[in-house]
């Protein structure tokens, strides 16, 4: 059965109907990829999701259950967590804090813990801070486990934000271009990543840009364009769907639908960033 | 280049500063006078006094510490100790932190005041308080002080005050706190008394200046006026800071007072008050208590504008012979804008202390005694057997500190100036 | 909106609604917030027909003038702190302390000029037209005073921390306010400074609804009034107020369009002051005396009225120093003068506990 | 669930260097330098103690140069002599250090044996005249002394001064190593010898230090709210305020009850102002930064007016609250001997600090990083930014509930004047000069702060007459400084503020925020639930 169910989900921002009557799903133990041009509604899906908006319509459910309203937190401690386009580390933590902070939901220790720091609060710190190293040599980042995450290269900090969304232990990852500003040793390594993630029983929705990405590691695609889905299907069903070819300008082949990306096709919706790298 | 940039902003505001520290007033006073009856008396003797002189308060309490000054000055001038010097400490309990007076800062004030085994007498404090937590440490340290302003009833008549523990103020049980100014309860029956009977007012409007000085005489008013048989509107306390009272007195005007009851000092809006009551029509009497029988009511509410205003206060001191010369006598060594109500109160004070002091020498054959605590000890014998004129009037304190002289004139503003119609003796509480 | 989401939830299996309390999370806020400014005149309105029935009608119209004359006050201090703090981020704080200096200016100058000495109290009404030549020359030149102190203040302890912790310029604000409270107190005294021996604006110009309104209460609404808008006029249109609006937005955006920087903020203190001047000097021709710590308490009150009116936007803040000066009228009739400063503070929290951007304010762009 | 991680990637090639060490060294050696230099200072205020603790009678002191020069004839004469030589080498050592770090690049002399022994030195006299004068009285050690009793006061803070000095320096790379040990055990220790350092005038000294460990305290809190979440509170004292109202009302006079111990009443006190911290927080969750502050403003304003204006007759008016119990343990009574209130108090702050510490490297302190750092991120990893920002509030609140129980309880009276916005704008002021967020930052500022206040300012005109009779200027004697203790104060801060923004001590985070600004938003903002 899937395991996140989208019903008909709409989101308006005043005149502005960012994401309209959506409905799909993400079975469990797929790779789902979302694309569609700049200002599509795709981010604005995912704060849906993530809780982060109020839907103005519609449900989502996770496992069956409906999590339309539930605050962010509680969304994460049910096993959904998430990563930005525009890197959201906590910049003055170093990485293995970062990584600890992931852990917070799975953590038990109460505020008295915390001020008297109780052998229950320190058995419980050495735990995490283990386990956080852990799934930071994962990612290959053990090194720098030490390091403020806003002093780590570009492409580490988009591995360092996965491994603090590893770390409250989901079991649906949604990773917002993760391959956004990566050169393509790295975008590699991510796929490598991604598929090894999914191999662990892990379920991936993720919007990228990059088509080579997408239709290499995608199981199926769902096609965004102004707010609404305009195709659904396997990467070679959505590569030939004439819809969305015209909604990426017929800029052809499908192979080169990614440099449209660089190339504004209309005012962004204001609930979407620029997709561009940090400078 | 950047090292210039940085400097910039740094030099500006030192420069900011010095430009502040330029405009300094100065005071000074004479040192020639004639001989005491102690000139054979060598060594010094060391009082000091502790007033809020800087922040919120610093007018009224800049005003009577110049008032301690000048008589200092006055005694040094005189050589009231003949060969002995006089040695001034004044302390300022008014700290950057609170911005006002501080507690915390006055006690730390009494600690070092009291530890410095020269010190023989202090003048203050001037916020109740500040004196609440002065007061243990004085007694405990066997140390005189002798406010010039504190006047809740509490600090001295156990009981008087519910939220005053009167004795914890004393832990030795001995009292060795003075003050020379009539308490709460007396002015407030004095000001109920004269505004039913001579102004024949019923409905009053109380304004207070939410200080422990102005709400305690209000409250004292309240009650007594009530039980003259007027009946009270409303009693409204406004933060001293308020410049504004028209909602007020308007609401006033709408609840038909004929009377407006202020306590407060006149740096909190005496003058302005009654200013405003003709800006917004009220035509009511107006009655206030000695803390605005001040100068600075006539700089708020100048010329005829200020005229009509009731209020009382010391028997007037320009017409006791004792009294008439303290406008001059301030002034010589102090800007007359400077003077307050309170500058006579902190000069008797201090004249008292230092007669004291003079007696304990007399008595000692002319020499400082070695022993600082049997010295502040017979200086408190000396000040509670008091008999003194000053410009407030006679002084002699009762048993539990406080002075025994209740007489008030009335007063009423003419021609910029309060003017005394006559003197009440307040009925006993 | 609702509508639908009921909709949809009626479609769903049984077992699958979405949960009441969810729903009442996000609806609740957005209704009254989006009901809030219709509560707000009520209870207003509620609070002049007590008085009215309590005291009479023109008691109730004679304190909401003085309400709004007050609120006036605020409302003119308050533009200055609603324009720093929209460009800067900054919580001037020594923004009321540049009120009271301003006073003491205008004070200065106008004893220098002879107007406060000068019997003008004959003159008005009947002879408006020395007034107002007196007034013409009297603003200015106190708004010019004002305007340069804000601009040195912004240059001495503002400027270098631009790029510093946020917090590091609101303790300096904070040192700016004491020092200059420092030097006003030691220039001027601690007392009440009199601005002259009577009050030169005088004489009832007509009466509304038996509610007399005296040519000071004129002066000091109209010129709330008019700054106000000739404020909100050059912000919208003159290429400066352009800058201000992209710098508020976007500093480093406003930078990579060639805007000055620099000059703007100055600009946006010097406009921000020279207000809060001009309310400095009705306030001493209206009140007759200042005092050296005035500064703090309209400072924090005029705060709270741009806050009130939604921080950083112009008309807000002169609307919320009208609302809190007749609130607070209103209040410290109803509820005792004691409370008055409780009952705008109380006010205060209450509006943004439910419209956590003000009244007039807009909404943070949405970024995630 | 995902618990097993996945297998290691290659790394990548670049190469970085590992900062994270070297910024750890850098703090270390502040501390050092905190350490080192307020030694010295203490050896300088030694010197001129007179002027900083009390005037004599006419305003001038002496220093124990002056007894040593006047009559060089005791032992402890040659002894100060010794001592003063190797702090001079010492101090000497200080400059080479600074130009050493600045001329080789982060890079001091090694000569860690030669420092050793000058300090060795100085620690052998310092003993020396510590036991002698256990021994004897002073005029064998100094020969004859005047009759102020401030002299030796002076010398024990050189002994004190002296001993700091060369403890950092003789033991400077262990200093390093274990940088909170060292402090903590130099400040817990010289601490509690305050008061007999100071044994001429202990109560003055003890109240002094108590009025610094209430403002440490109150600093301690505000950091929490402040520099741990990040949220910008300037109504702090209200806290103040309902701890000393809740321990003033319940313990004393004025409802009779006399038999709660006060330790039960200070945790009480605190309880109460934890209550109120969450119920302000409540409302204010949804605010930016800068709405915040002025909701907490505008409780600060409201609790002190409550306060004085008699609610519900509770609290007394104008008047406040007074005939508060003295604390004490079971029967013994703390009563006016204040070295009791100070050796509690740093007791207290101990314990705080302690927690404090905890609460830093524990789940919670993580979550208020996170919140403070980027509230939507933090809101997406699973931390319940609610709760967050309402224990800091919370737990913020209480520590200054603990302090203004024991502030009522130790002045012996409580009154609304005590808690206006100066003492939350002092409070603040003290967490931003010190380095916000940063625990020993806040210590240092609290020290800087109540210095400031307590001493210098209020003792500017006696230090000046002293100056002015010493010199002959007389024009100094007649300067009235309180006039201008509010310019000092404001030149001070913008000053500080100018020359360190990031606070004296910044915590290691700010250091590397300085570089750049950071912006954040509130989840309420992004939500558009407005």
């Amino acid at each position: 059965m899937s395991l996140l169910e989208i019903d008909h989900i709409s989101k308006r921002f005043g005149g502005l109907l960012a994401v309209n009557d959506v409905t799909f799903d993400v079975g469990d133990g797929e790779i789902v990829s979302m694309i569609g041009p700049n200002g599509a509604g795709k981010t604005t899906a995912f704060n849906c999701i993530t809780g982060l908006y109020p839907v103005t319509s519609g449900d989502v459910r996770f496992d069956g259950v409906s999590i339309v309203g539930l605050p962010p937190h509680r969304i994460t401690a049910l096993g959904i967590t998430r990563t930005f386009q525009n890197i959201r580390l906590f910049s003055f933590m170093t990485a293995v804090d970062n990584v600890m902070v992931g852990e917070h939901s799975r953590m038990h220790a109460k505020v008295w813990d915390a001020i008297l720091r109780t052998p229950k609060a320190r058995r419980e710190e050495r735990a995490v801070e283990g386990h956080a190293l852990t799934i930071l040599s994962g990612l290959g980042l053990e090194r720098y486990a030490d390091m403020y995450a806003r002093n780590l290269p570009y492409g580490f900090q988009r591995r360092l934000e996965i491994a603090r969304a590893l770390a409250s232990g989901p079991r649906l990852l949604l990773l917002d271009e993760p391959a956004a500003g990566l050169n393509p040793q790295e975008k590699n390594e991510l796929m490598g990543v991604i598929s090894h993630l999914r191999d662990e029983g892990l379920t991936i929705f993720l919007i990228e840009h990059d088509m080579r990405v997408v239709m290499e590691i995608s199981d199926r695609i769902v096609v965004l364009d102004y707010g609404e889905k305009i195709a659904e299907g396997s990467p070679a069903e959505v590569r030939n769907n004439p819809r969305v070819i015209e909604a990426y300008l017929g800029s052809g082949a499908t192979t080169q639908m990614h440099t449209a990306r660089s190339t504004p096709l209309r005012p962004a919706n204001p609930a979407d960033d620029e997709g561009e790298r940090p400078a | 280049m950047h090292t210039k940039s940085r400097l910039i902003p740094i030099l500006g505001a030192v420069a900011l500063a010095l430009v502040a520290a330029c405009g300094t007033s100065s005071t000074g006073g004479g040192t020639t006078s004639g001989g005491g009856g102690l000139a054979g008396c060598t060594g010094s003797v060391t009082v000091a006094s502790d007033l809020p002189t800087s922040g919120g308060d610093a007018a009224i309490g800049g005003g009577t510490e110049n008032g301690v000054r000048a008589a200092v000055l006055k005694a040094q001038q005189e050589k009231l100790l003949g060969g002995c010097t006089i040695n001034y400490i004044p302390k300022n309990d008014a700290s950057v932190a609170k911005g006002e007076h501080d507690p915390a800062l006055g006690a730390q004030n009494m600690i070092a005041l009291t530890t410095n085994p020269a010190v023989v007498g202090v003048v203050g404090p001037f916020n109740s308080s500040v004196a609440i937590a002065e007061m243990p440490i004085a007694n405990r340290a066997g140390m005189l002080l002798l406010s010039p302003a504190n006047t809740n009833p509490g600090l001295t008549i156990a009981g008087s005050r519910p939220d005053v523990d009167t004795n914890s103020l004393r832990p030795t049980g001995k009292v060795t706190y003075y003050r020379i100014i009539w308490n709460d309860i007396a002015q407030g029956a004095d000001d109920a008394q004269i505004s039913y009977k001579e102004l024949n007012a019923r409905k009053a409007y109380i304004i207070d200046d939410q200080e422990a000085y102005g709400k305690g005489l209000a409250d004292f008013f309240e009650k007594y006026f009530k039980q003259d048989g007027g009946t009270v509107l409303k009693h409204v306390a406004l933060p001293g800071t308020t410049k504004d009272f028209k909602a007020q007195l308007t609401e006033a005007k709408g609840l038909g007072a004929d009377l407006l009851f202020f306590g407060g000092v006149a740096a909190n809006g005496s003058g302005i008050i009654y200013c405003q009551m003709k800006d917004v029509g009220l035509t009511a009497k107006y009655m206030s208590g000695d803390g605005t029988v001040d100068p600075q009511f006539f700089k708020d509410c100048a010329g005829t504008n200020g005229d009509g205003a009731y209020a009382t206060s010391a028997p007037d001191a320009t017409k006791t012979s004792a009294g008439a010369g303290f406008t001059p006598l301030y002034d010589a060594s102090f800007a007359d804008s400077s003077r307050v109500v309170y500058s006579p109160y902190g000069y008797d004070a201090m004249r008292i202390v230092l007669n004291a002091v003079k007696a304990v020498l007399v008595d000692n054959g002319g020499k400082v005694p070695t022993d600082s605590a049997s010295f502040r000890s017979k200086v408190i014998a000396k000040v509670a057997a008091t008999k003194y004129d000053g410009f407030v009037g006679h002084i002699e304190f009762d048993q539990n500190g406080d002075t025994t002289n209740h007489a008030f004139g009335l007063y009423s503003s003419k021609g910029g100036q309060w003017t005394q119609s006559e003197v009440v003796q307040a009925p006993p509480v | 909106m609702a509508q639908k989401t009921t909709d949809a939830a009626a479609v769903l299996p049984p077992g699958r609604q979405p949960r009441l309390d969810a729903l009442r999370l996000r609806l609740l806020p957005q209704l009254t917030a989006r009901a809030f400014p219709i509560i707000l005149v009520t209870a207003l309105v509620g609070m002049f027909l007590r008085i009215a029935t309590t005291s009479g009608g023109e008691i109730a119209g004679e304190q909401l003038k003085n309400g709004l004359q007050i609120g006036a006050i605020y409302a003119l201090i308050a533009l200055g702190y609603t324009m720093v703090y929209g460009i800067i981020e900054l919580i001037n704080f020594a923004h009321g302390d540049v009120f009271t200096l301003s006073a003491f200016y205008a004070i200065l100058f106008g004893q220098l000029f002879g107007f406060f000495g000068l019997n003008v109290t004959t003159l008005a009404p009947s002879s408006a037209g020395g007034l107002i030549a007196c007034l013409l020359l009297l603003f200015p030149i106190t708004m010019l005073a004002a305007g340069i102190t804000g601009v040195l203040i912004e240059r001495v302890a503002y400027r270098r921390l631009r790029q510093s912790p946020r917090l590091a310029p609101l303790i300096t604000a904070v040192g700016v306010s004491f020092l200059l409270e420092g030097v006003m107190f030691a220039k001027f005294g601690a007392a009440n400074y009199p601005a002259r021996k009577d009050g030169w604006v005088h004489g009832t110009a007509f009466t509304a609804g038996g509610v007399p309104v005296r040519w000071n209460d004129v002066l000091v609404l109209s010129t709330a009034l008019g700054l106000m808008f000739a404020l909100q006029a050059f912000v919208r249109g003159s290429r400066l107020g352009k800058a201000m609006r992209a710098t508020a937005q976007d500093r480093d955006a406003a930078l990579l369009s060639g805007i000055n920087i620099n000059r703007t903020i100055a600009a946006t203190f010097f406009i921000g002051s020279a207000l809060a001047g001009a309310g400095a000097l009705v306030y001493s021709i209206y009140y007759n005396s200042v005092q050296w710590n005035l500064g703090f308490r309209y400072g924090i009150i005029a705060f709270t009225a741009a806050v009130l009116g939604g921080i950083g936007n112009i008309v807000g803040a002169g609307l919320g120093g009208f609302l809190i000066g007749v609130i607070s009228v209103f209040g410290s009739q109803l509820l005792g003068g004691e409370w008055e400063n409780s009952i705008v503070f109380a006010m205060l929290i209450i509006v943004l506990t439910f419209r956590p951007v003000g009244l007039l304010g807009m909404r943070v762009p949405d970024r995630a | 669930m995902l618990e097993t991680p996945v297998s290691p990637i290659p790394a990548d090639s670049v190469d970085l260097p590992a900062t994270a060490g070297q910024t750890r060294e850098v703090e270390s050696s502040a501390i050092f330098w905190l350490l080192a230099v307020g030694g010295l200072l203490l050896v300088a205020m030694g010197w001129f103690l007179p002027w900083f603790v009390e005037p004599t009678a006419n305003g001038i002191g002496f220093s124990p140069q002056d007894v040593v020069s006047s009559s060089p004839t005791g032992v402890g004469t040659v002894l100060v002599y010794v001592m003063g030589a190797a702090m001079l080498a010492l101090l000497a050592g200080l400059v080479v250090d600074a130009v050493a770090v600045y001329g080789h690049r982060g890079r001091a002399l090694r000569y860690e044996g030669a420092r050793a022994v000058l300090a060795l030195t100085g620690v052998v006299c310092t003993l020396a005249i510590w036991v002698l004068i256990g021994l004897s009285h002073e005029e064998p050690l100094f020969g004859a002394l005047s009759a102020s009793a401030q002299t030796d006061n002076a010398v024990w803070m050189t002994l004190t001064g002296f001993a700091i000095c060369a403890f950092a320096y003789g033991l400077r790379p262990w200093i390093i190593r274990h940088t909170s040990v060292s402090l903590a055990g130099v400040a817990f220790i010289v601490g509690g010898l305050v008061p007999y350092i100071f044994n001429q005038s202990s109560d003055f000294i003890s109240w002094a230090a108590g009025s610094l460990a209430i403002y440490t305290l109150l600093g301690l809190g505000l950091n929490v709210v402040v520099g741990f979440a990040g949220l910008l509170d300037l109504g702090y004292a209200a806290f103040f305020a309902i701890g000393a109202y809740t321990a003033g009302s319940l313990f004393g006079s004025r409802h009779g009850v006399h038999e709660i111990p006060f330790w039960v009443i200070i945790f009480l006190g605190a309880a109460v102002a934890a209550l109120f911290g969450a119920i302000l927080g409540a409302p204010t969750l949804r605010l930016r930064g800068d709405y915040l502050a002025i909701v907490t403003l505008g409780f600060g304003e409201i609790i002190p007016d409550a306060a004085n204006n008699n609610l519900f007759s509770q609290t007394g008016g104008p008047n406040g609250i007074s005939g508060i119990d003295r604390p004490g343990f079971g029967h013994f009574d703390f009563g006016t001997d204040y070295r009791y209130y100070f050796w509690a108090l740093l007791i207290l702050i101990s314990l705080v600090i302690i927690c404090m510490r905890n609460l830093e490297r524990s789940r919670l302190g993580r979550a208020w990083v996170a919140i403070r750092e980027d509230e939507v991120a933090a809101s997406a990893t699973g931390i319940n930014t609610v709760s967050g920002k309402l224990l800091a509030f919370a737990i913020g609140a209480s520590v200054s509930g603990f302090a203004g129980a024991f502030y009522g309880a130790e002045l012996g009276i409580v009154t609304p004047e005590d808690f206006r916005f100066a003492v939350s704008v002092t409070a603040l002021t003290i967490v931003v000069l010190g380095g916000i967020g940063n625990i020993t930052g806040v210590a240092v500022g609290a020290m800087i702060v109540t210095f400031l206040i307590f001493w210098v300012l209020p003792h500017m005109t006696e230090w000046s007459t002293t100056v002015g009779h010493t010199t002959g200027i007389t024009q100094l004697s007649t300067v009235p400084y309180e006039q201008y203790s509010f310019v000092v104060y404001g030149v001070m801060l913008i000053l500080i503020m100018l020359l360190r923004p990031a606070g004296l001590l910044p915590s290691r985070a700010r250091k590397v925020e300085l570089q750049t600004g950071m912006e954040s938003e509130s989840l309420a903002a992004v939500r558009g639930t407005v």
